[in-house]
């Protein structure tokens, strides 16, 4: 038996990993904590959410990961993704490979223009932002939506309530049309 | 009853949260990733509760302030790193010597020096027991996941007053920077210990009296209690002393008061042990994985169990044996180059024993554990 | 990509057409991080901002030499041009 | 005989402040200026009639940072060097106490140079009393920031080839605002200026020059205690004079009095306001 | 044109004391000022005309410590806080050598201050660039012993209640013997501070003001490194001026310029006298 | 020939006569009882030959110039007792990331904390393997006479220049202060190791080169190598790096570059172990009552041998072992409460170990150690 | 020993014979260390050192209970005897 | 055989162990190590010379012990002594308890008054220094000339030179001084 242990084994399925990737600037770490509490105020499931530290967190590359699971969350940090937000193609080239088979690749059309797969969904995030709301800032909170919208994950009433949680001061309706867009513009791509 | 609040929580946040309910009133320290938070949320929160928070000019003084501070009559804490604890070490002696409550959490980051200051280790291990210079009598807990930080941070409180000594709460730069969601207990829910205060009048009043526990009632200043405290080898009453008569009455003292009640700190989880042929031990971000491995391994058939460490000093000799009692093979899992396996080896020369060791900057992954699992079945 | 891009001079796409000489700067575009440093203490204007932020010579026929804009900047991304 | 029981009561008065059950007398040689700082600080104490539960008394470590285990108040013996953080943290646990720091120039000048200047710098209210006797004693001798260039120790025993720190500037240009020098000999102005001190809100430095004729003074052939005494009374000049004295003519004096007084918020009231206006908010 | 050849020359120069083998560009934000102080040092240096291999670069940790490695020197990054004994012992060992400290606000006068104040007293001949931007940038912003009072940081979330050191009056005060500031937007000054601080026998400093917008700048709203390089050239007032100011209308000023330079004998020149007095006795 | 000169000397000197003619010229250090003399002794003799002392301001500072000094080109030392090396650990770490030739010594005292400053002790024996934090893998010597602290500081050096790391000499009070009629060694009686330097030019030259045996050559400053030095994680050229694939490269070089050489640094006396039934295992001033003890029982009798330890770091495990092959008894002497025991534990668990502590601030006599013989026996 | 070498005052082997009042001074002799300070600095030359350095009072009629002697004893062990 | 190993056990035979005590300021330490330096210059003995340590050595008392053996000595201090100085009553009361059974005792009868047995060699040291020499400082060299002439365990010539080396200068006549007084008063009563 012994020999066979790591073919045989398998990554829990009671885990949902989600990767939030891009650049430095774009906010994901911040959107990955607006997701875990959008998951942890609608109801009892456990988050764990995580990101990579250092200097190279200023400017560069930046990720920021949520775990979900209805059980206890032993292992803290993604395994197999089930889900992977690139906001930057250089994000997408990283951590297309930590995909699992069958997992959700959302994208940033706007600045990402090579996509290994067909099965995929695609939002000009940023541009949405620019032009839509009229400040870049809020791409995450759009990005945010969509992957409610097209994942389940989290409800919409939950996603907002987290949002506005978060939103400086001011800001609110900025946010709230972000959101708006999102669900809307991801509603369109559902499939 | 209304729905108790979630809150979203680093683990550095956490700590500061579980000390402030285990009664944290006095913070001092000096910025140092990956505790870094443990500081900032601290200055945060403090003056909010008529606490007291202050940046001191670097570790050194920082643990000194947290024992003066204590003794003065506040509960209180630091938090650091590698380098930060090393310069703590002559005074974290010094509230052992002296018999002062106080916690100090070491968010492990990868050494040596500098070493790594942004990733993950557990290469502090042994400094937490044989740091300071002089026999030294450690407790360390180490909790593993974000909820744990808070209620071991109590726990660290509880113990520090409980045995009137320095207790370290072993932390990690994945448990410190993860955000997990949990639930903060609530006023009443769970046992806070104080110290014991001195019940003699000011004129009975021994300083370092020798009670049946060991531990001697500890006034605060301005109680009307005036003693003396010192590093040096002192008598009963605190005052020097050279005589041969008298120094081992004082260093037993601080060694049997934490000795002879092992089992009030001894916290050990267990997964899947009673019919385990195989025992991953481990603690704090690496028995995250191992409990992963485990819940996965065992998915398959295979007969393993975790033993997962929430106090690694004093170590748990004892119960440890007796837990892993029945599995000839023992894994010992940590982030570093082997410092835990010593303990396990001198414990267990019975048991088969592996290593399995990460020390890049990164956690376990729990596959790196299973094809331990499976190379040792 | 364009020129402007990589190598900080002025480009076919700059609206300023620039023929009265050799480009009075050599602006390294991995090397620049964008801060706007040169561009806002560039006392004759000569520099503006790319896409990305980093300075292209949009009117290089006034630059001084006056050396201001590879003093201060953090990242020796400008060097003078002249022979 | 008015006079006489006045000066009766006032010779007794150190008795009263002395630690029952602690073994006299100290283990300071023969002579040692620390006893006579000793007596100056309990009858400044006294003056100021402070409660002796509201004193704590900080050391480190040496043979100055002995002192505090004599006197029955709160006391403190540290680590070397860092008996100000430690002050630091008594005190601002219980800012109504009365925080007085007991330090060597080695203490506070050398290992504890550091947490001297922050804590002058954040203008706590301690009074750090600094016994300089320019010398290491506890160790045997060996040179500390105080000894003078050219001068010996076992550590320079071919004279000294490094300069000193006068504590009392340095305190200033840290930020203490109450700056004073007095020595050993000059008992009654020691005690005023201690008693100064202590009263003042804000970080105040008492220097008092004292005498090692065991260690400093044998090694420089500079005599023993009672001659080291009446160097300290030629030295001496007090401030005023001394400000009107060059630099020439003020080598090898020892200027007296107060030094430097400012008024600026302390640390422990200004962080009381942010209590204030913080408290109980979520 | 000779003025161009010129400038095209020196602003070449930096490219060349660049570190084989090092990835460029820094680690450092975008438009932070550490940077420039580099150009200043190297520009100052080459100046000099001291050869690469008799400069050593020695550092503590922080952001602005990590500037020697870029550069083709012996470069020494140390633990944080050390850097002044470590080049302490460099240079003593090798009192030929160049020694050059880069340090932050932090790493010399926080957890530092005391090599701080000791190299100062011992005027070894070492200079301290000092990179002065009021916070803790490597650490992500909290409050350090140059943070000015009602300042924010992470660690003075309701505004800094503690006072700030003035670095060039400390370190006159412990017995520097060259002090010098200037800040990054007036990197001419800068650079030929530098230059007399490297050529002055004796400890020397420069104190150099510099931008920490990525911190010190959002948490006190003061923009970008644009606008703090602007405040710099505001608030800027050479010493000459600031004499003739009163304390009030310096409040906020920066003053620049040589501040204190005075003779006195260095303590490596001062030790090789005890060699060669002592050399080969039994 | 002409006959030698004897010299009355205290441990302390002895180890400045030994630490000269090893090659240092540099010595940092802060005085402490009771490791005092060595610095008194130093500042008295290196102007003589044209070497350099300081007084620094600490030990932090102490260390942090002997290791700059070192890496300048001249070989360094510094001396302290408990509450410094406690402060050391943190440079001592850096000296060992580095890759720092340099000798620290311990004249152990009581502990923990101040303690007791006059009295001996062997308490900071796992401090001087587990100070710093981080991984490391300490390299420590043990004299027990004023001789050997001669040659165990001549060998601490060339150990330092032999695996470029720090090297821990742990004396202790008795030595330190035992005056002792020696001959120093005459010139050229003993062999010097100096660092290897290198050879390549200065454009090939790869600082923190790999090279068969793991220690790369290492250049003076001014000799035309001009590379970087950081505690930070580094590449073997020196430059900082959070690769998981270069982090482990450079950590395992630091271990092995020590551990897998552990026969050249190993050093143990054996006396009276041919036939003995029961072995006493100490190292410094304990040794010399185990070996007083052993001499005494023999006389009537009793079959025991003495093993004594000169180098406790790296712990010599297979070559201890061997030694103790035929005997079942083991009694470990020691001034403390307990510590080379756990490592005998850990590596003889099939003998019967027996713990001879004493820790009142006096040395074992030999008659407690006749009395532990006879105990076991 | 004599009655000065414990209590300080003079006693009959004094060659200064006390009797126009009480004894001025207080010394205890257990604490005293004989560092002679108080000798010196009395400036009515009232204290004489015994055979042990020890203070006693010679010319007792002398002092003026000007404290001098007392505020500078290291150790604490004299003290004024004035009722 | 265990049970007995105690009652069997002896002092080693090679060891001669001595302890010079008296008050701080006598200079037992310099005697100390005087005498071990005139062993050491003499012949190929080992010794070995410890004292206490500590505060307790400003003023108070002192000892100084010097061991010496033909044979490596393992144990540094002393266990049994065989020859105790003694110039204070004080020293005397703590110290006599160590002296072994037919041990040698020698104290200075200027300032020891009550000995515990007739067995033992008085002289007053501290008065023949102020007496014959003029400096009481010299009474420690002294009683190391009457050690030596009644132990021999020194030579005279050997001793002197020992004492020589470490006079400062300009004592020299003063030291040889007391060394003949030592002799002499020593060679009178030596049995
Ligand atoms: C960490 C540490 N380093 C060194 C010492 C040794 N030590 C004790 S006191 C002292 C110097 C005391 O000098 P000073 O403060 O001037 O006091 P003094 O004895 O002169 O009154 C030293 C170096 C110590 N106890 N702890
Ligand atoms: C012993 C120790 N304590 C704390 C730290 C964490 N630390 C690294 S840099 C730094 C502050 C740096 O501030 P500064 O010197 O002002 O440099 P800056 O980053 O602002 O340039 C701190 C606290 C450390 N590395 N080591
Ligand atoms: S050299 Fe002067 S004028 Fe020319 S671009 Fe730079 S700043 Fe502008
Ligand atoms: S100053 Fe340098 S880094 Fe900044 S924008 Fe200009 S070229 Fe780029
Ligand atoms: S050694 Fe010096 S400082 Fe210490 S007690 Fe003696 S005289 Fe005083
Ligand atoms: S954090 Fe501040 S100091 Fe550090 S690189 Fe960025 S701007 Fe510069
Ligand atoms: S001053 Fe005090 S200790 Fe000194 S001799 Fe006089 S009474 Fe004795
Ligand atoms: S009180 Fe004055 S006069 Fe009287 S003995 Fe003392 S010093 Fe002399
Ligand atoms: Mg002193
Ligand atoms: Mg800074």
């Amino acid at each position: 038996m012994a020999a066979k242990l790591l073919d045989k084994v398998e990554i829990p399925k009671d885990r949902y990993e989600m990767r939030l990737s891009g650049s430095g600037g774009q906010g994901m770490i911040l959107a990955a904590v607006i997701m875990s509490e959008a998951i942890g105020g609608a109801d009892e499931r456990n988050v764990v959410q995580s990101q990579s530290y250092g200097p190279e967190a200023r400017g560069g590359a930046s990720k920021a990961d949520v775990v979900v699971s209805e059980n206890e969350i032993y292992y803290p940090k993604a395994m197999n993704l089930d889900l992977l937000l690139a906001m930057t193609q250089e994000s997408l080239d990283s951590y297309y490979p930590n995909l699992k088979e069958g997992g959700t690749l959302i994208i940033d059309t706007t600045l990402v223009t090579d996509v290994p797969t067909d099965n995929y969904f695609g939002l000009p995030f940023t541009q949405l932002a620019r032009e839509k709301v009229g400040i870049i800032m809020v791409a995450n909170v759009i990005a945010l939506a969509a992957i409610a919208e097209l994942t389940g994950v989290v409800t919409r009433e939950a996603l907002t309530k987290a949002v506005l949680g978060r939103a400086p001061r001011g800001t609110e309706d900025k946010n709230r049309k972000a959101l708006e867009i999102g669900f809307e513009e991801a509603a369109k791509i559902k499939k | 009853m209304p729905a108790r609040e979630r809150k979203l929580l680093q683990g550095n946040q956490a700590c500061v949260h579980g000390a402030i309910y285990a009664g944290m009133r006095f913070f001092a320290g000096y910025p140092i990733t990956p505790s870094t938070e443990v500081a900032e949320m601290s200055a945060r929160l403090l003056p909010r509760i008529g606490g007291r928070f202050i940046q001191m000019e670097d570790e050194i003084g920082s643990i000194a302030a947290v024992v003066g501070a204590s003794i003065s009559g506040l509960k209180s804490m630091t938090a650091t790193s590698g380098p930060g604890y090393s310069l703590m070490l002559e005074n974290i002696g010094y509230a052992y010597m002296t018999e002062t409550p106080c916690v100090i959490v070491n968010v492990q980051r990868g050494g040596p020096s500098t070493g790594l200051p942004t990733k993950v280790s557990q290469s502090d291990t042994m400094q937490a027991r044989y740091g300071p210079h002089g026999d030294y009598c450690a407790i360390a807990v180490a909790p593993s996941t974000v909820a744990d930080t808070v209620t071991e941070t109590i726990r660290a409180f509880n113990l520090a007053e409980r045995f009137r000594t320095p207790v370290t709460v072993l932390l990690d730069e994945v448990i410190a920077h993860s955000r997990e969601l949990i639930y903060l207990p609530e006023e009443g829910e769970l046992e806070i210990y104080n110290r014991v205060k001195p019940t003699a009048s000011p004129e009975e009043f021994e300083a370092f009296a020798l009670t049946p526990n060991g531990v001697s009632p500890m006034p605060s200043y301005g109680e009307g209690y005036r003693y003396n405290v010192t590093g040096l080898t002192h008598d009963t009453h605190g005052f020097t002393t050279n005589r041969v008569d008298e120094i081992p009455v004082k260093l037993e003292k601080l060694r049997h008061k934490i000795a002879d009640y092992t089992d009030e700190i001894e916290k050990i989880r267990v997964e899947h042990m009673d019919d385990a042929e195989v025992a991953i031990i481990a603690y704090g971000s690496a028995a995250r994985a191992a409990l992963q491995a485990t819940d996965i391994a065992r998915k398959v058939g295979a007969k393993v169990g975790a033993v997962q460490l929430y106090s690694i000093w004093p170590f748990p000799d004892a119960k440890l044996k007796e837990l892993c009692g029945r599995c000839k093979k023992v894994i010992v899992a940590e982030l570093n180059m082997g410092q835990l396996i010593t303990e396990i080896e001198r414990i267990m020369p019975d048991k088969q024993i592996t290593t399995l060791q990460r020390y890049d900057g990164e956690i376990l992954t729990p596959l790196q554990v299973v094809k331990k699992i499976e190379e040792v079945l | 990509m364009t020129d402007a891009d990589t190598t900080g001079k002025p480009g076919p796409q700059s609206k300023y057409d620039y023929s009265k000489g050799p480009a009075p700067l050599e602006i390294n575009m991995t090397w620049c991080k964008a801060c706007n440093i040169c561009i806002a203490l560039c006392p004759k204007q000569v520099l503006e901002p790319d896409r990305n932020g980093k300075p292209v010579q949009a009117r290089p026929e006034n630059c001084t030499q006056c050396t201001l804009c590879w003093i201060h900047c953090p990242d020796f991304a400008i060097t003078s041009n002249y022979k | 005989m008015a006079t006489a029981e006045k000066a009766k009561q006032k010779s007794d008065v150190t008795l009263h402040y002395l630690r029952p059950g602690k073994k006299f007398p100290s283990v300071w040689c023969p002579g040692c200026g620390n006893g006579v700082v000793m007596g100056s600080l309990i009858r400044a104490i006294d003056n100021l009639g402070l409660s002796k539960d509201e004193v704590v008394l900080v050391s480190g470590i040496g043979c100055s940072s002995r002192l505090p285990v004599y006197l029955d108040f709160n006391s403190l013996h540290t680590t070397h060097g860092r008996a100000l953080p430690f002050a630091t943290g008594a005190k601002f646990a219980q800012p109504h106490m009365k925080v007085i720091v007991i330090t060597g120039d080695g203490d506070a000048l050398a290992i504890g140079g550091n947490h001297f200047i922050h804590a002058c710098r954040r203008n706590i209210d301690i009074t750090a009393i600094l016994i300089n006797n320019h010398i290491y004693g506890m160790t045997g001798g060996q040179g500390s920031p105080t000894t003078p260039g050219g001068t010996f120790s076992t550590t320079t025993p071919y004279g000294n080839v490094e300069k000193h720190f006068d504590p009392c500037s340095l305190a200033a240009a840290a930020g203490a605002t109450f700056v004073a020098r007095s020595t050993v000999y000059h008992e009654p102005q020691l005690q005023k200026l201690i008693g100064q001190a202590i009263s003042h809100r804000g970080f105040s430095l008492v220097e008092a020059i004292s005498n090692c004729h065991t260690y400093f003074g044998r090694l420089n052939r500079k005599g023993d205690a009672v001659a080291m005494f009446d160097a300290f009374k030629e030295r001496a000049v007090p401030v005023g004079k001394a400000s009107k004295m060059t630099e020439e003519e003020l080598e090898d004096k020892i200027v007296t009095g107060v030094i430097h007084n400012v008024e600026k918020t302390e640390f422990c009231d200004e962080y009381q306001k942010v209590v204030d206006a913080h408290m109980g908010e979520k």
